[in-house]
């Protein structure tokens, strides 16, 4: 669970939890894909390296009552949210034993008991419902509790995007929609950059369309996200007002594990965005505090892989579904009889 | 047993589970300060206030999906199209979340949510909005889909649908707000899935729902008079769909004519046909008719209009068919 | 057919000739009303009372081989594009003589050889079509055509018009998209105002988003109108590049000629809008200029109405459209065997 | 006759039509820079410019809708959809606009429209990304649904798609792009509405099209080893529905077995199976049987996913029971 901030000061041992949080996010992502070489994840598996200060940053702004929803990119969020890696990987591995029993995959990751309200396919569908979820969590009086929802530079060309902004503006007017959009600029949707899907390119702009308040951040540096994230999450929660973040950040890999070319980007802006990436800057702002050296980096790195060596060998050792389970979830229990 | 129009049993069942659960609420077009279209919602706004009456923009796939976002968090909302031609726009979070979030969620959170309003054609609204949508919804696993074609049954399927957990397509039809019928009183609920037999007879089956049940009795009665007697049996639901009525009916008559208000292509009675010929292929004396709007896009003319629908001469001539 | 206006001066002829016009497409309008009240029209009847100047003034800025879309209240735009009366009454009365052969009624007018490409019944629904033709206009190059996308304050909230919009954005940059937005915000979509809709009410502001340049105009005042309009066409011409006004304007009748209740606005708001009704205005301006007296007044009321019921009569004495009616133009002729 | 992959006889087709005619051009996420999620439109980018392959936003609604618009005034749009299950947020334009302007304008302008693109199940993509969308599309009047199952095919259709004056729903299979046939060089051209009987027998009738083809082939194969000997029609498109073809053959073999992909309730067979009993009750010495997919959302797990779709050996199976 990524490490929340003591009276809001990011001292050195918070931000070493938070690379050690970036660092495990990282070589998870990294084993999903070796698993997806070999056969062993199926299906669309969409990596978030490059863009763990997003995540970290703005989840360790968050309560634990606090909802979240995201796209089918979203991994990161309930490894940080403190869901078992093991189960984590054994969806993925669409297994029993998975957070969603293995229905639902690497692209539809829940964790209700934590809040993760879950991963979705349709670019732009999940908005509104975290606008809806925003609503309820303000329904009975006196609640406090606000809802993020994370979505990519692409969703904010979807009309699902522009009648939930603007729902989302016209309940925050009355103070009852506490959500904050953190708009996740990789800045491509699969191989379309920002400046030919959208109209405008500070997408933080946007928001001003629907009167919610808005800006833009480094979203390479956790430390940089957890502060201005902060500072809204701290008004919506006053307010029950939408908020609107655009955190300029960059995907590494393909789209999807499955691409394998990538006519539309140039190496060099890879490498680039690289010299940016998030744990190193991290990692070299702790040595200079003295917080960090290559024997506790290694020591870390040894205690990460360790978590998701067992990950991968508790997804590998669990049961498939067993074959009822096709027919189950589809209603609450005993809401259809057979 | 008191009558009530179609409309104040819906109106009245609205109340009456927003009285007793806190956690129902609306949201819609124009259902709040203007009362709704169909004035089903007349007067909620000013007794539940703004946070349990939501009127809308006019975002079907924004609020729809919000409402979903609501369920997920444990509210009840029960959302209005002015028209399930427009439900087209939010199609997609109704059949990509609402549907399916319980699923691919491993069970983790369901979407107990309703969503109603008029299905079908009224008069003269031309093509855009005059369709019958059921076997568009009908097809997907985790809805439900209802269609009540007496007061009594709007109201007992609406209770059903709001105390449920499964996100509900509840189909209403223009014609039938005003129509008068006895509704019981008190918690009256019809589950899903159950089917009625409104009309008993030994010569045919003829099997239908919500408007067209009208149509369809006005046909039996007339038949009756010539001495052809029908089963008549009101599906009430489409998904779950209770093929085990329609079934013994048809053991019994071994003739069966369905009725439906869309176009036959895909429609919802081909559903039904194939699944009499599944369970009743032995036992039928002649071919199952269906009796269809015209597979056309809905005229604006009235003389079209009226040649595009279904009516009581057709299901009447439809049966004769099958009974000769 | 609505004046144009000679080396752009608004000359006392001109605005005499938009007087009768909008003279002329009230009495249509309340005479529609009246047959709709006999039952001799059918379904949804939108009236476009009050929001005359609107078309009026923009349709003077136009050419005659630009391209219009609009929502379902689009009687004037047809009638101003000079599609014979007749054939208008007669679609909304059902008629085979009617201009879409009785098959589309009052929401679908169209005049494909006037460049009326169609009344649609989905709010924000034609939007994109509108987008979509505009860059129709500019695919073979050396076109300087443009098309108008009249649409309601309430349309603003679709995801449709929001996709098309930034469509529109996008293809502006290449000078392929020459398109002019009139939103014509009569201050309700339905019951609903402006402000319980929208989370911003200036709705022209909306278009920056876009990155589409846009103004706001009194929309009851046909000169106003035609002065923004012509110099926004000019420049959409010029660049193939997409702009938007909002015109300021009001609904007097009821949303439909159904709804018999308005719980939603006061009388004493109708009453202040209509002291600014556009017709008593240019009126005035008129008589002040001498060029309209009382009886040039009663005159063109007398001639107006006649033509309106000569419309009527046409309507009325029309055949409805011949039962096999209902299975042609569903496919082009041979198109499908049957 | 040279041997194509099933992409590649779309693509050529595509850019055949495209050096014919310079009224066709296309849009869609990702068709130009990056070639198309499935490489079927790779290299026309270059091939035509910007102009004509036209990269969108993730827009579906609003790019549909501009394909409309852009063929009421003249050119013919070819939309990718990057599958159909996106194609639920553009339904509307499809349904609403799309499939009704040429009816209600009374024929004052069509909508020659191609929207293409694969349909149905991938490989483990789970429930929002594995639909088979044949009987919601199918059922609207003024649409085209055409569906190949063979390079030849994809060719043959896709060119009268474009040529044609409607538009037209082109289901294609991610599993198929890369499938080899033969194709006939030239201007080959499959008018609409032509079934095809793709083997021969006479102990019962297999209907299906699409992917399911492929499945189904086999299975008779298999069935022809033990004496079974199946017609195989594959319908080809939906709409127009060739059941003249079906009947002819459920004529000779008094036995018939629809496959489809998607779920039973309210899917394709269920028309299929409903219009085979309208000309055939007497003909029929055995109910038809359907073999359908599981009435679930697609489950991402292996193995329930496998469990959920029809194979070779349930079709075995159902044409066993109907010949028994
Ligand atoms: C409505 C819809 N259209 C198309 C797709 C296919 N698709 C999946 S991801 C994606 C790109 C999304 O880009 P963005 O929102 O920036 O998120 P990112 O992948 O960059 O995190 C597309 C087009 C989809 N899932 N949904
Ligand atoms: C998608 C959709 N939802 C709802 C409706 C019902 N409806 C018809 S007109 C209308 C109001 C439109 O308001 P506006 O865009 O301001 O146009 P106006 O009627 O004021 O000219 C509504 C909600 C519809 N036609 N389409
Ligand atoms: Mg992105
Ligand atoms: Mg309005």
């Amino acid at each position: 669970m990524v490490k929340k901030v003591e009276h809001q000061r990011v001292d050195t041992g918070t931000l070493l939890e938070w690379y050690r949080s970036m660092v495990f996010v990282r070589r998870f992502e990294e084993q999903a894909e070796r698993s997806f070489r070999r056969g062993k994840i199926g299906g669309y598996l969409h990596l978030y390296s490059g863009q763990e200060a997003v995540a970290v940053g703005a989840l360790a702004a968050l309560r634990d009552d606090d909802v979240l929803f995201a796209s089918y990119r979203d991994h990161a969020y309930v490894l940080l949210r403190g869901t078992d890696p093991g189960v984590v990987m054994a969806e993925l591995y669409g297994k029993a034993t998975g957070v969603c029993k293995g229905k639902g995959g690497s692209m539809h990751l829940f964790d209700v008991p934590r809040g993760f309200y879950g991963g979705y396919g349709v670019v732009g569908g999940h908005v509104p419902l975290a606008v809806g979820a925003a609503y309820a969590l303000r329904y009975e009086d006196g609640g406090d509790r606000l809802c993020v929802c994370f979505l990519g530079d692409g969703a904010l060309n979807t009309g699902a995007f522009h009648e939930a902004a603007n729902l989302a503006g016209l309940w925050g007017h009355e103070g009852l929609c506490p959500v904050v959009f953190v708009i996740e600029n990789n800045q491509y949707g699969m191989g379309t950059s920002v400046p030919r899907s959208s109209a405008v390119t500070v997408l933080a702009s946007r928001f001003g369309a629907y009167d919610i308040p808005n800006e833009q951040c480094d979203g390479m540096d956790p430390a940089v996200v957890y502060e201005v994230v902060r500072r809204g999450v701290d008004e919506v929660r006053r307010t029950g007002r939408p908020w609107a973040v655009e955190a300029l950040t960059y995907r590494y890999a393909a789209h999807g594990a499955a691409d394998l070319l990538q006519p539309y980007r140039e190496k060099s802006e890879i490498e680039e965005w690289r010299e940016r990436d998030p744990i190193i800057r991290v990692e070299r702002r702790l040595r200079e505090a003295g917080a960090l050296d290559d024997a506790k980096v290694d020591e870390i790195g040894a205690e990460v892989d360790r978590t998701v060596e067992e990950a991968v060998t508790f997804a590998d050792a669990s049961p498939e579904p067993a074959p009822d389970e096709l027919f189950t979830d589809i209603y609450a229990d005993g809401e259809v009889r057979p | 047993m008191p009558e009530l129009t179609y409309r104040d049993a819906l109106k009245g069942t609205l109340i009456e589970e927003m009285d007793r659960d806190p956690r129902v609420l609306l949201l819609g077009e124009d259902i709040g300060v203007y009362g709704g279209t169909f004035l089903v919602t007349d007067g909620l706004l000013t007794r539940y206030g703004r946070k349990r009456v939501i009127d809308t923009p006019i975002s079907e796939l924004g609020f729809i999906g919000c409402g979903v976002g609501m369920a997920m968090l444990g509210l009840r909302p029960v959302i209005e199209v002015m028209t399930w031609n427009f439900s087209l726009v939010g199609a997609d979070q109704i059949i990509q979340n609402a549907a399916k979030i319980r699923y691919f969620s491993g069970g983790q959170v369901g979407v107990p949510m309703v969503i109603r309003g008029p299905n079908g054609a009224g008069v003269q609204l031309s093509a855009q909005h005059s369709q019958a949508l059921e076997s568009l919804y009908g097809h997907f696993p985790g809805l439900l889909v209802a269609a009540p074609a007496t007061p009594a049954d709007a109201r007992g399927l609406l209770r059903a649908a709001i105390r449920g957990s499964a996100p509900v397509i509840f189909l209403e039809s223009a014609s039938l707000y005003g129509v008068r019928g006895e509704v019981p009183a008190g918690e009256h609920l019809v589950p899903f899935g159950c089917a009625a037999k409104v009309r008993e007879g030994r010569d045919a089956t003829l099997v239908t729902h919500g408007r067209m049940l009208h149509l369809t009795l006005a046909a039996a009665t007339r038949l009756a008079a010539d001495g052809v007697e029908c089963d008549v049996i009101d599906l009430r639901t489409l998904r779950p769909l209770d093929m085990a009525t329609v079934a013994d009916s048809v053991r019994g008559t071994h003739r069966a004519v369905v009725v439906e208000e869309q176009g036959a292509m895909f429609g919802v009675a081909a559903e039904i046909v194939t699944g009499i010929y599944e369970r009743c292929f032995d036992d039928l004396d002649a071919p199952v008719v269906r009796v269809s709007g015209a597979d056309v896009p809905m005229p604006y003319a009235r003389n079209l209009e009226l040649l595009a629908q279904p009516n009581e001469a057709k299901i009447v001539e439809a049966v004769r068919r099958t009974v000769a």
